[in-house]
């Protein structure tokens, strides 16, 4: 066996559409080690410039199908901080209950139909549902649940109608969001059940030293809003997100890479929001990350799926509580006045952090717009870990490795079909 | 008994007792009601066909009403239901409902020559008129069978078409749009058979079906010859999806064409035909 | 043979030849024979000169175009009663189209050759002949284009949206 | 069948309500929704749209208040009865496979006694012409027998109303059950027109009233004559000119009373073992609707729009003996860009020989 | 009862958002019950397997906005028996059709440090454009009721009941109060395809257009009213620029104002 080979995943399917992985081992290391992104540009930035900023909420959540409600909420947010109005607390609860729904679905279908195979050497989980029928069932009726509330919020769980710049076009009727309490409460039950699940995993023993980054709030899990913190310290608000972080532009994706200034290995995701926010979690949540063998920070980047799963623990409790709560608000969003601006906005997506920055001319048209997705931060540190995975593979064989690898992507859930698989795998041995 | 005003809606079962293919598109099947009834009927009139999961169509009947116990149609595969329909087997089961529509109003020629007018696959709806008329043959004077087809290979009902021609008391011609050389027959527009065939158009009735622009010309030809715009019936096609008046989608001019038609006497629709997308 | 005195009966019942006048009338009964085609002849061949034309009496003719390789297409039969031919009229005098006999044809025919020659000279009588002839193929013309219309055709197409429209 | 009218106030006419409520029918009755009155199920007199009127005009709809409290100061709701009476959607059979054929399951259940609470003269025209319509439709039949009519007469006529014209209203005087009038001070007169009306107001014990009657000025006005021959004018230039602004949307026909187009959709199980059948609304501005083997019939604008004024106006007097215009003008107020019935019928009359 | 012979799926993404495709696990209810009827062939999204050609049926998603893309959905189509393009994407190409209007070296400016990596057709346009497509299903995203409608009507023979009517029926149809008519809210309803269920008229919002135009879509006089409902040009140019920009009628209408 060459010590000496060239490893091309020439399409891996990715988040924000399709990526290729190219390693070349040389004496037993990794001597060089692509990421890259190829999706075709679509030039959101571009064509957002002229647009009114009551559209850019809706235009941007056509970057993902998966989680549109980053791009609606982030959006919304940068306009009312460009704007600086402020929403009610009733409608800053609905939000959250809104996106509470979109990380049910998002986790839920992560979790079970797109990692948990993975961990049971199946292709996909309707092979799963070959093994185990009801357990996918299960899982499509916790995935629904995020769904529905998502439905009953927004309109519609891929690309919500209902957001606006301020709030919400017409808020939902009382009996409405009451009645989605039952299934809550189940989902909480299957959630916990969900970590003791993979928490049975087995797990690559691999720990990165990761620099975290994550929204945190001290009166609960930050998911929709908050200030930024980092593992190394820093605590700051969300408009200085870009003194830290930055893109570059590399030749072999068509996703800019973000990396931290300071040359940091920046990570935001599961991971990051667990170990910076621990004490955030409820204690029903602590308890099942501490009974499926989770620390107080978790570097092992495979067992984000854990975390995963109690994250939905945390946020199905999050649901129900904010269901209960739920008061029809009196408007269903506050106006703004038009003025000139500059605002930004960031969400944890399921996937991380999803940061948008807005320029606005005094007629609210965009003058300029910077979005800076999870996946585009996260691509250096999946460079990383890859790294690490090839070379505890390196005796492996070529499918093995592969198989290894896109598990090491899928790791950060970039985006679903990015978290898929590779396409194919060329190895050189040099 | 689900006559057309128990409940409209629900089509009755049929079985298909025996199928025949007629043309590379088109077939016949022979019905029989699974409830073991009757199903009378007049020439002319259709049903809507119903192939289970797939759709409903309006298909004339084309057989002998004469022969009560046998319902027969005549099918051209030119869409989803109508292809789903061809392609129902001896024994299947499709839904009827019906008859719906007005005749043929053969009575109407007793005395005077008939002449019927066939275009492609019009003549299955004129096929039991044609069977009346020769069951009542004493009561007419000649009885004329003009018959267009788009090829050779398209004549409908072929073998019997040839039987009529052979008769001493029908005068049966047939034409194509299209044929090649070993082709003895008549080549070009059934109209121009109008011009020729033998009968008084001045104690005429005439029976036309087929294309609408084929009967627009075929109505005018025989004018030209001098039948009277009273003496000249056309069966008329538009969307239907309850063949009883109560969907609306037949609505031409003023009339339901599936209750107030699918026949109609030319002088009261002559200047409906030639109004663009009425 | 049947002489062309005894042809002046049967032109004159023909609808086409109704009120002719005199001069005329004696023109065409001399121009005029009596013709017989067994099954399989041609009473014309695409692009032989074309200096007759038929009143068909009997028999059928299909009016067609030979294809190499392939049965002729029949674009048009013709029989009792119809006048068949009228590229004597037009330039360069050739005929367009083969005309066999499918029967037995008897038919009447015309020197038209002759005939040219004195409607050249004769305008009034030119106009005589074509006012009879023009009709005829106005109708056999609108005859030809609802053959096009190809009426009992399966429709073509759907809603499949093709590309690059 | 008139024993006299009575006089009830506004817990009078909750009387009423209760009192069907208590003989099991459903109540349906004007409500406030989404910025318009709407026909919904309402549980007594609070849940009247007090207050509320409008302002109607070709494409536009507005509540206003009235300072008058008024239980039925609007015009009209929205949609009509036509709602209930001819649904946006009725399973007509479901059907499954079985060993050598198909089972067929009829769907129509038995419609739960109703009370259709302030119909207007225009509408209790409307239901008339639709039981005509579907006269061999016993699913229609059976829902307009379970209901009872409580009318509600007009005190005031919209902008876009001429009921007058089409000779339908404003005056109820028939096809009700009972019929009210609304006075000032949230007062009403009523009047049995039936049986089970008069059974139902003299269980009220209200005090007797004399009868009255209002007769408000139309907003609109209809040339009836040339509406009768729109059927004359088939190449008439004006189609070409609506067609112009027609969106062919359809949102008139869905609106209109009378208007009772349906299409069938075929349904099935994934596996195809079970089937069923659906008839929806449908509307002959849609280019589906006039489809034929090989393309559609009305494939333009001006040919869709004349299909269904002259149906509409001409037609239906030889199909039904009688208008399919009720003169309401729902189709003038919900057309997006205000397209005017009768304004399209005057522009024709005015090319007529002889005016 | 004989069971059918399982068609063999095939999903394809071509330059999208993943919505549409996700609107396929998105059917929570019915998923399983699809994968018991259809043989997923091929489909990233959803498995690493990988099953070779030829499709019976194949989904696809995306707009074609490289060369490289021309030249696999001609494969895909050479190895499809029905291809449906579905979302606002495949059938109008999508929210990055946007840059049809603009120039496309600007665009790259905009968002690449080095243009010279980038690698783009200078449109995006939908799969129609390129092979003969079976049936369109529009929407951003689908709607996924739709969506299973047509997998069952492809699976039971039939023709899917899906309306090219406009939105305004299925709001009238639904009970749904006219925005426009009763608030004065521009709406494109009305020259709109039904089919998402009257999401946005349904919640006092105007119809933005996410199925795209109707089957005669009056433009010119919905541009009219809207603008009469004190809207400027360049406001009715930008409901017309949204995510089916790239469909003719809305393309045509949006380039008169501005």
């Amino acid at each position: 066996m060459a010590d000496s080979r060239t490893i091309k995943v020439e399409a891996l399917a990715r988040v924000e559409g399709e990526g290729s992985l190219t390693v070349k081992v040389r004496d037993g290391k990794v001597k060089e080690l692509h990421f890259g992104i190829f999706e075709p540009p679509r030039f959101f930035e571009a064509f957002l410039r002229g647009r009114d900023y009551t559209e850019v909420p809706d235009i941007t959540a056509r970057i993902c199908g998966i989680c549109p409600v980053a791009y609606l909420l982030g959006a919304s947010q940068a306009m009312e901080d460009a704007l600086g109005i402020t929403v009610s607390k009733p409608i800053r609860d609905l939000r959250r209950l809104l996106y509470c729904g979109e990380w049910i679905e998002s986790h839920a279908l992560h979790v079970y139909m797109l990692h948990a195979p993975d961990f049971l050497g199946l292709a996909d989980a309707l092979e799963l549902a070959k093994v185990d029928r009801t357990l996918v069932e299960k899982a499509l009726r916790l995935k629904k649940i995020g769904n529905e509330i998502l439905e009953v919020i927004g309109g519609r769980s891929i690309h919500p109608i209902n957001l606006r710049v301020g709030g919400f076009y017409k808020t939902p009727p009382k009996a409405k969001i009451k009645a989605l309490r039952d299934e809550l409460k189940w989902a909480i039950d299957t959630s916990l059940a969900t970590v003791k699940l993979v928490g049975g995993f087995s797990f690559p023993d691999i720990e990165q030293d990761y620099a975290f980054m994550a929204l945190r709030r001290e009166d609960e899990y930050a998911i929709h809003e908050g200030r930024l913190v980092t593992s190394r310290g820093l605590d700051m608000p969300v408009a200085n997100f870009l003194d830290h972080i930055d893109e570059e532009h590399v030749e072999w994706s068509n996703a800019l890479h973000g990396f931290a200034k300071d040359g940091s290995p920046h990570h935001v995701g599961p991971l990051a929001r667990y170990s910076l926010n621990y004490d955030k979690l409820s204690d029903l949540a602590q308890g099942a990350a501490r009974e499926a063998g989770l620390g107080r920070v978790e570097r092992n980047p495979f067992k984000s799926i854990v975390v995963r799963a109690v994250e939905l623990v945390q946020v199905c409790q999050d649901a129900l509580a904010l269901i209960e709560g739920y008061e029809e608000p009196d408007q269903p969003y506050v106006k703004a006045e038009v003025r000139a601006g500059i605002g930004h906005g960031c969400t944890e997506a399921p996937r991380g952090i999803c940061y948008h920055r807005y320029r606005i001319n005094d007629d609210g048209s965009v003058a300029e717009a910077r979005i800076i997705p999870p996946t585009a931060q996260n691509q250096k540190v999946i460079e990383l870990d890859l790294h690490k995975v090839v070379e505890a593979n390196l005796d492996q064989s070529d499918e093995t490795m592969k198989w290894r690898c896109e598990q090491a992507i899928r790791n950060y859930d970039p985006c679903i079909s990015c978290a898929t698989h590779f396409l194919k795998l060329t190895v050189d041995r040099g | 008994m689900s006559g057309p005003c128990s409940d409209p809606m629900q089509p009755r079962p049929f079985r298909i007792t025996k199928v025949r293919k007629e043309l590379s598109d088109t077939v016949t099947m022979d019905l029989e009601p699974v409830d073991g009834g009757a199903f009378a009927y007049l020439p002319g009139q259709f049903n809507m066909l119903y192939v289970f999961g797939t759709g409903e169509v309006p298909i004339s009947i084309s057989g002998d009403p004469a022969e009560g116990s046998r319902l027969v149609h005549t099918i051209r595969a030119v869409g989803a239901v109508s292809g789903a329909l061809c392609s129902v087997k001896k024994g299947g089961v499709v839904g009827v409902r019906g008859p719906y529509g007005m005749p043929w109003p053969v009575e109407v020629g007793h005395g005077h020559d008939l002449v019927f007018v066939a275009g492609g696959v019009g003549l299955a709806p004129l096929r039991p008129a044609i069977y009346q008329a020769m069951h009542d043959r004493a009561k007419f004077g000649r009885v004329v069978v003009l018959y267009g087809a788009r090829t050779p290979d398209d004549i409908l009902f072929r073998k019997e078409v040839e039987q009529w021609r052979s008769r001493f008391d029908l005068e049966v011609a047939v034409t194509v749009d299209r044929a090649v050389g070993d082709w003895n027959g008549n080549v070009g527009v059934v109209t121009k058979l109008i011009e020729r065939a033998g009968f008084d158009p001045t104690s005429t009735v005439s029976f036309v079906c087929g294309p609408e622009v084929m009967m627009r010309f075929a109505a005018q030809s025989l004018q030209k010859r001098g039948v009277p715009a009273e003496g000249i019936y056309l069966s008329m096609e538009r969307n239907m999806k309850c063949g009883c008046g109560l969907c609306g989608h037949c609505q031409w001019g003023p009339h339901f064409v599936c209750k107030d038609g699918p026949v109609f006497r030319y002088d009261r629709i002559a200047s409906m035909l030639t109004v663009r997308e009425l | 043979m049947v002489h062309s005195h005894d042809l002046g009966p049967v032109i004159d019942q023909h609808p086409f030849f109704q009120g002719i006048g005199q001069t005329l009338h004696d023109l065409l009964v001399g121009c005029a024979a009596n013709v017989r085609f067994e099954a399989g002849d041609y009473l014309a061949r695409e692009g032989q000169a074309a200096d007759t034309f038929y009143l068909i009496r009997t028999g059928q003719v299909a009016v067609e175009v030979d294809v190499p390789g392939k049965k002729p297409i029949i674009l048009e039969t013709m029989s009792e009663g119809e006048v068949l031919g009228w590229s004597w009229m037009s330039p360069p005098y050739h005929s367009t189209l083969d005309a066999r006999a499918v029967t037995l044809v008897r038919a009447i025919s015309f020197d038209g050759k002759c005939l040219r020659a004195k409607m050249e000279a004769d305008p009034k009588l030119g106009y005589e002949v074509m006012r009879r002839f023009v009709p005829m193929m106005a109708h056999r013309l609108s005859l030809a284009r609802m053959q096009l219309l190809d009426l009992y055709a399966p429709s073509v197409g759907g809603k499949k949206r093709k590309a690059g429209k | 069948m008139t024993e006299g009218a009575v006089q009830l106030d506004e817990a009078g006419l909750d009387g009423l309500i209760q009192a069907l409520r208590r003989k099991g029918r459903r109540v349906i009755g004007p409500k406030w929704a989404d910025d318009a009155i709407v026909n919904d199920e309402i549980s007594g007199v609070a849940d009247l749209p007090a207050g509320w009127g409008d302002e109607l005009e070709g494409g536009r709809y507005r509540l206003v208040r009235r300072d008058d409290g008024a239980l039925f100061g609007y015009t009209l709701t929205a949609q009509g009865w036509k709602r209930v009476l001819h649904p946006p959607a009725v399973t007509l059979f479901s059907a499954a496979k079985t060993a050598d054929g198909y089972a067929l399951t009829p769907a129509a259940a038995e419609p739960a006694p109703m009370a259709f609470l302030g119909v207007r003269a225009c509408e209790i025209a409307a239901i008339a012409a639709q039981v005509q319509v579907f006269e061999t439709d016993p699913g229609h039949q059976a829902r307009r027998n379970a209901a009872l009519i409580i009318a509600v007469e007009c005190g005031r006529a919209g902008a876009t109303c001429f009921c007058a014209s089409m000779g339908t209203g404003p005056a109820v005087t028939g096809g009700y059950d009972i019929k009210l009038v609304e006075l000032e001070g949230r007062r009403f007169i009523a009047q049995a027109g039936s049986a089970a009306g008069a059974e139902i107001l003299a269980e009220l014990n209200a005090p007797a009233a004399a009868a009255v009657s209002q007769n408000p000025a139309m907003g609109r006005l209809m040339a009836a004559e040339t509406a009768r021959s729109l059927s004359e004018f088939a190449e008439h230039p004006r189609w070409d000119e609506v067609a112009k602004r027609c969106l062919a949307c359809g949102n008139c026909t869905m609106v209109c009373p009378t208007c009772f187009c349906t299409t069938v959709e075929d349904q099935t199980s994934l596996t195809g073992d079970t089937a069923s059948r659906v008839r929806r609304w449908d509307s002959c501005f849609s280019v589906e609707f006039s489809y034929i083997h090989g393309g559609a019939v009305r494939t333009q604008g001006r040919s869709r729009y004349r299909q269904w004024i002259t149906h509409k106006l001409s037609s239906w007097h030889t199909q039904f003996g009688r208008s399919g215009c009720t003169g309401c003008g729902r189709c003038i107020v919900w057309c997006p860009v205000g397209i005017d019935i009768t304004e399209e019928v005057r522009a024709i009359d005015a090319t007529r020989e002889g005016r | 009862m004989a069971h059918r012979k399982k068609p063999k799926l095939a999903v394809w993404k071509f330059s999208s958002c993943d919505g549409c495709q996700l609107s396929l696990l998105d059917c929570e209810d019915d998923l399983l019950a699809v994968a018991d009827e259809v043989h997923i062939s091929y489909f990233l999204e959803a498995t690493r397997k990988i099953e070779k050609g030829p499709y019976d049926v194949s989904l696809v998603e995306g707009s074609v906005t490289t060369p490289h893309d021309i030249k696999r959905i001609k494969d895909v189509r050479k190895n499809s028996k029905i291809l449906v393009s579905i979302g606002a994407c495949a059938t109008a190409g999508g929210i990055q059709a946007l840059k049809n209007f603009a120039k496309v070296k600007d665009y790259i400016a905009c968002v690449y440090a080095h243009p010279e990596y980038i690698d783009t057709l200078t449109t995006s346009t939908p799969i129609s454009d390129h092979v003969t497509v079976d049936f369109e299903l529009r929407g951003c995203p689908i709607d996924r009721g739709q969506l299973l409608e047509v997998l069952n009507a492809t699976l039971n023979g039939r023709k899917p009941n899906i309306p090219n009517h406009s939105q305004c029926v299925e709001c009238k149809r639904n009970g749904v109060v006219c925005r426009m008519v009763a608030a004065g809210t521009p709406c494109l309803g009305p020259v709109t395809q039904a089919g998402c269920g009257s999401l946005c008229p349904g919640r006092d919002r105007g119809c933005f257009g996410c199925f795209g135009p109707m089957e005669t879509p009056n433009t010119a006089s919905l541009a009219k009213h809207i603008g009469e409902l004190g809207k400027d040009g360049r406001d009715v140019q930008r409901l017309f620029r949204n995510f089916n920009s790239g469909a003719e009628a809305f393309r045509k209408e949006s380039e008169s104002h501005g």
